[in-house]
């Protein structure tokens, strides 16, 4: 199951539709380090309010992805995480430290607006086109 | 204690989409149960690192979900077994932090505290065995369809 | 194996054109952080697109580099870490924290006109050249 | 498991210049062995650590790289070893943010995710031998050239 990889303006969006296997996630956290640079975006959300289960595994691959991003020189948010899995992550140990997180994809866009255009310092006063 | 199961599911697991399909079912089987959402997703996430734990340490296994039933409670039970090589120390496993792979030692310990009961059999060369269980609340008046 | 070093402006561009050995890796961190007081330069850009692997010797020295030349009073941006190399520095656990990052040139340029601008607070309404 | 190796280099590592040479070497039999760039930087990465670590903790030593193959894969191994002090707690080095010299420590734990399998060996006095494989992903369909 490949996970859709949308780009809208300077941002990818990876919206998680379903269960993941361990291999699917390797696959995106490679597919977004890659498309970051292609595309040229400054910002990527992943949107996993589908997935049904955050384990050690999903956890430790989500981190390590945000990690990759910055490292090219973007930003990442995960976004959607729902209550029930907040808790089984917690009660796992795993708190995503380091990466940052938003409520929704909306939240997640305001996140990205204020983060890169302060990192880019551009357009802050004139509407973005 | 007496335990009686109806619902029992074996799911083989030798890769990780069988990792997937634990969960899966047992979190079927949790909502069947009565269990509410957020308990659903907690059984569902313990699964994934059990089941996790056969394909990266004993490559081949089997994960048994169940119902079980006491005299004041209902309950799942999940049992998690391989033949693969044992865990060496499992008092070191139990503590946090320890791992043999690229992982970060959290699995064992996180699953003991997502359930309520949780019971680990190892020996080196033979095989690992981990059976954990969560009840229901007891003030919940659901009742099993056909529990014997 | 000295790696060139470029005036353009007010910044000095480190591109590192080859493998680099520890003690090139230093050599670049003292000749940045001596030139950069010389040429007076606002900011600092590594290129690494070329380095071969990035361990973590590579790693501390370059934060410790980000780091001299914050001190100095300049920026520094780390560009061009490929997707296989932020994957390995990943899981060697290195993140490069505290340091910035960008796509590449190009972006590394942006984010400097940007923080330099800022920091020296001129030219904030005038157009960019 | 049967090994052979028929494509099998031997690196000095005397300073750091050789350093670059092991992961250059590493890099390229890697790449010889059909392993993708990605896995090949990850393997160059992983040699870049245990050849620095001779020439910090041990001054001299050599790395051997070469293909392994047992019944149903290929890969990559690469022995690192020096007749240097030895490592006196090699599970406190393991467990990473342990170090001697400036250093992060994350080096021998971060070399053991890089590749798939990580043996060490380290007696005080005597020196340290650390044995890393990588295996190529088995589903690919390439064959080595002339693995005997
Ligand atoms: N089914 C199993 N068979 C053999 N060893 C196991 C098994 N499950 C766990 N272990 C051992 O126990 C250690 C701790 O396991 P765990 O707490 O799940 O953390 P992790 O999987 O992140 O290392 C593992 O690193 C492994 O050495
Ligand atoms: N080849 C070696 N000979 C002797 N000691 C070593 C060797 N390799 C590693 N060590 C010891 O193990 C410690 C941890 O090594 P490592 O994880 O690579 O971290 P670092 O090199 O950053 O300290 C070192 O600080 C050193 O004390």
């Amino acid at each position: 199951m490949e996970v859709p990889i949308l780009k809208q303006s300077h941002y990818l969006i990876a919206s998680i539709q379903a269960a993941l296997t361990d291999a699917d996630l390797l696959q995106l956290r490679d597919a977004l380090a890659e498309k970051v640079g292609r595309f040229r975006s400054r910002g990527v959300i992943v949107d996993v309010t589908a997935l049904d289960v955050m384990d050690s595994f999903a956890s430790r691959t989500l981190r390590d992805l945000a990690h990759m991003i910055r490292l090219r020189g973007a930003e990442t948010v995960i976004v959607g995480i729902q209550p029930e899995v907040a808790l089984a992550m917690v009660q796992l140990g795993l708190t995503l430290e380091g990466v940052a997180t938003a409520l929704d994809l909306e939240e997640g866009l305001a996140f990205l607006n204020e983060k890169t255009q302060r990192h880019l310092g551009i357009e802050t006063n004139s509407p973005r086109k | 204690m007496i335990t009686a199961m109806n619902t029992e599911t074996t799911v083989p697991i030798n890769s990780d989409a069988d990792i997937v399909v634990a969960r899966q079912k047992s979190r079927e089987l949790a909502v069947h149960l009565g269990f509410s959402p957020t308990d659903s997703t907690l059984i569902a996430t313990a699964i994934s690192e059990l089941a996790r734990n056969i394909v990266l340490y004993a490559k081949h296994g089997e994960i048994i979900v169940g119902a079980v039933q006491n005299a004041s409670r209902y309950g799942i039970v999940v049992v998690a077994r391989d033949k693969g090589p044992g865990i060496p120390n499992i008092e070191q496993a139990m503590q946090g932090g320890y791992s043999t792979s690229r992982s970060l030692g959290l699995g064992l310990p996180g699953v003991k505290r997502l359930m309520d009961q949780f019971d680990i059999v190892s020996s080196l060369g033979a095989g690992t065995t981990v059976t954990v269980r969560k009840w229901r609340d007891a003030e919940r008046s659901y009742v099993l369809p056909t529990v014997s």
